[in-house]
């Protein structure tokens, strides 16, 4: 699933995996030699059954795990190099949706989703009307004044989608984004994600919901035991 | 990002530990206050320790005792030169009838043995008190050399006995200070450090969230160091206060306690600067506290 | 559900609390370690200042000065009737020679004085010790009372003044270990109380989900309690060995300083009940301070 | 939906709600005036938007909150009235997979099952052979020692599902248990749960997977903005 042997640089490519594994126990494999490559403005979805890899995979390109083999670029960046301090700026120009939403429980929902214009230091008028329009997208703008554990599963995971999406990160990556939405949500989510890939965004869905994979049609990934057996292209030209 | 934006996000942020959690904050400022108590309550002990020996440091005095042959005038005039000798803080002339008579009174229930006397042997003397910082062996023989060449003066009575005694009574009494302040300041340092840790490891989530959005370290790290500060002055002042609390309940039996004994008492608080002292203490305690509890857990998150 | 399996489960579930969170378990231990070290650091203080006083007190005597009629064997039949009498501890015999011998040498320089008199003035006396627990005024009244009507003796010198100061000494010096003790005792216990709170607040999502799964409130709370316990047991023998430590690396500078002062130095550590009696207390303060975290925040999970 | 004004106790209800509203903020409602039945044995679906009030009702019938209207009756006893001794007794009859596993992170994945059965004190011996069966049909007796943060959503989610299937409850209350869950594990694991109904636990399963209720064509109770909208029985006498 590559363009040759080496690692070739192809102008748009905002992530690129070169024979990445990870194993976290001696002897078994979460991932094992998986190439990949993610453009600018691609909607791709990650599937695969449960323990197959896909969260790992996206953990390796927020730089939350290093690889045990191969090299992970993104943003032109080696992630295996660039050491403590280069991790932080990296990951404010990605937006992760992650499985468990990881969201605080001791600020309000507004705050929650804030602390992403935080860390790159917004400005607190702009950054409060970013926010409310945010949380107005995700219908949860009612509810910005409370906390996280007020709020219902579908809610929590729209405000992890909120704050994933707020920076207009260069990168997305949306674990089971949808798995605690009914299905009218789902699209309404879905829909927001996509918008982000048309302003130019590289989009990383991991779903098991068929549903949704055949309705978006786009280019689907498919790990089996932490190997890709399938990565079929609907747009962009890789193999 | 400007440093002032910085600043205030890390204000607020600060603010949402204290309001978020305030059992932690709360348990971490009380224990720092506790440990201040104990801390300001043995810098009392010490300091006013240290003014009672310096009381008694103040009756060290060196007799010069004088020639029999010397005439009122004459000893009046010795006393002036005398007085300006290196070290002297006062001299007091004792004449031959004060001396007996002192010697009568401390003498007691026996003083009818001296009944028994013809003449006066007593000599007239000066007694010579030092300034505080020359009550020492090195003090004294200072003053032995500025006297040696006086006339008038037969003889010396250093009193070396009770000047070693009151020395070494002195160094006794701020080693075991030292001993047990180090013990205590290290066992402070520990302790506050502990809380804090605790305090930190509590919330060791939410940093690993704030690190996962890109949260810079110091983005992390200032909140809780601004906390730390926060609970380290409100401990310290909440110290403070306390120590003042059982000052003034414990005043009266101890005021009393100390006149029967010393018929002396005048123990006094800690000055401002160093109830300011301890406050600032706490603050740094608190700060540090927190810094050593993000570098040691901080790795792992 | 048998009682020894809960105990069982209850066990196995403290020991996961500590290898499944030892950061916790080891700051809090460590806490109480420190503490109960500044809690024996004081109490080793204390019982040594107990040890000193006591050795002064056992230099107050009652003289009984007697008739100069008295022949040799009377005072030595005078001497075997008062040490039956109530209180006295020993007797000692001091003849009219050596009343003077000891009279002249505490005059030191002016011993010359004395070489004036004629006749020995001085009485032959009986210098009476007491038991320590009659070294008071009261015990002085009682032995007055027993001596009254012995034929033989004069007159009684009972140094009231040396007597009442040591009285005064002992109470002021052991009413402020009291409250030092009081300040000290109270601090630890909230220090301990405050750093097991924090520890159980750090778990309190688990404590929520085995109340969700069933488990009752004893259930929940019986591994806290005994991590607690053995955390106590754990901190008190360290902070037993910390401060034996302390006292070895200490004593030898402490000995000199108290040999030179007070001519006196047996300075001792703890007992073996003493110390047993410090990590009592270190079990004592981790299981209570588990129940009150428990009762605190228990409440509301 | 009920059958006459009053409670009418119907030999075999588990769970009876009456009238029940659930109200965490002044002026708005998370349920209201929800009244139904379940019966020994009986496998219904809980569907609705997010929000709608799913979690909620679950946990009223779990003693987590206490209603603010109505009466509900669970297992015979009275769930407002038990008092907080009687509430522990009462979950050990109760399984519950939350929406957010709820796992203790500090124990092993055979500890966090084993939990049910010490609550109830079952001998060392008997619950370490439980716990390996329950494992292993939920396919994680391989990873038995290790801890739940080391696991995959999927597989996280299997978790839950163990350990409140291992003390054959009474009553299961499943919170969108396949959410994270490939399709093939979400009919093995579906299988289960219906297995422990065919045993005579009443099932409460809420879920957005339209499939799955199609699939299993049991009865749905749907709920919209804390209103129950739809009561559609399929088996069982009610409404
Ligand atoms: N920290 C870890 N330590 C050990 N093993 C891990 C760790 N994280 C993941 N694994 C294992 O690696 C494999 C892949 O996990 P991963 O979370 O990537 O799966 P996934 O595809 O996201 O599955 P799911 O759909 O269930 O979320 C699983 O078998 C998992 O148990
Ligand atoms: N503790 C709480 N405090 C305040 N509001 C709450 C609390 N818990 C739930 N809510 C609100 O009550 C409503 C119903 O919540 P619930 O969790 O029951 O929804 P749900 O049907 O389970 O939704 P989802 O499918 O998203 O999980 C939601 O609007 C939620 O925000
Ligand atoms: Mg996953
Ligand atoms: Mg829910």
């Amino acid at each position: 699933m590559s363009r040759g042997e080496g690692p070739v640089v192809s102008a748009g490519a905002l992530v690129r995996l070169f024979h990445v594994s990870k194993s976290y126990l001696a002897g078994s494999w979460a991932l094992r030699d998986v190439s990949l490559e993610l453009e600018k403005g691609e909607f791709v979805f990650l599937t695969g059954p449960s323990g197959a890899g896909k969260s790992t995979l996206m953990r390796l390109i927020f730089a939350g795990e290093q690889p045990s083999e191969g090299q992970i670029l993104v943003l032109g960046r080696n992630v295996g190099r660039v050491g403590p301090a280069g991790i932080a700026p990296l990951r404010r120009r990605i937006g992760v949706v992650f499985q468990d939403f990881k969201l605080l429980p001791r600020r309000t929902v507004e705050e929650n989703v804030g602390i992403a214009l935080d860390v790159v230091g917004v400005a607190e008028r702009e950054k409060r009307a970013r926010v409310f329009a945010m949380l107005k997208r995700v219908g949860l703008h009612h509810r910005r004044h409370h906390h996280p554990l007020s709020l219902s599963g579908g809610e929590q995971q729209r405000l992890a989608i909120a704050r994933a999406l707020i920076n207009d990160p260069e990168i997305l990556l949306a674990d089971e984004p949808t798995g605690n939405l009914d299905p009218d949500l789902t699209l309404e989510i879905m829909d927001l994600i996509a918008d982000a890939a048309a302003r130019g965004t590289a989009v990383f869905v991991a779903t098991h919901d068929h549903a949704l994979i055949e309705r978006y049609g786009r280019r689907v990934v498919r790990l089996e035991a932490g190997e890709v057996v399938h990565d079929a292209p609907v747009r962009g030209p890789l193999s | 990002m400007s440093s002032v934006a910085q600043v205030r996000t890390a204000l607020r942020t600060a603010l949402h530990g204290v309001t978020g959690s305030p059992v932690t904050s709360l348990v971490a400022a009380g224990t720092i206050g506790l440990c201040l108590l104990l801390v300001g309550a043995f810098m009392l002990l010490v300091s006013n320790m240290d003014r009672l020996l310096d009381r008694f440091g103040s009756e060290i005095r060196v007799s010069a005792y004088l020639s029999e042959e010397l005439d009122a005038p004459s000893q009046q005039e010795l006393v002036a030169r005398v007085e300006t000798a290196p070290g002297v803080e006062s001299v007091e002339l004792v004449t031959k009838e004060q001396a007996l008579e002192r010697f009568r009174d401390a003498q007691g229930e026996r003083a009818a043995l001296l009944d028994g006397l013809e003449e006066n042997p007593l000599p007239a003397s000066l007694e010579i008190a030092l300034v505080p910082e020359q009550r020492n062996q090195a003090g004294l023989r200072v003053l032995g050399e500025a006297l040696e060449g006086l006339p008038g003066i037969a003889e010396l009575g250093y009193g070396h006995e009770w000047i070693e005694g009151y020395q070494q009574a002195v160094a006794l009494i701020r080693g075991v200070a030292f001993a047990i302040g180090g013990v205590l300041g290290l066992a402070t340092l520990l302790i506050v450090a502990n809380t804090i840790r605790l305090s930190i490891y509590a919330r060791r989530e939410e940093i690993e969230i704030v690190r996962l959005v890109g949260g810079s370290r110091s983005f992390m790290a200032a909140p809780f160091l601004l906390e730390g500060g926060a609970q380290g002055i409100v401990g310290g002042g909440v110290g403070v206060l306390l120590l003042y609390g059982f000052y003034w309940i414990l005043l009266p039996s101890l005021r009393g306690g100390l006149e029967l004994l010393l018929g002396y008492a005048e123990p006094a608080f800690l000055g401002l600067d160093e109830s300011l002292w301890l406050v600032t203490a706490g603050a740094l305690l608190g700060v540090l506290g927190s810094a050593l509890a993000l570098i040691q857990d901080g790795d792992r998150a």
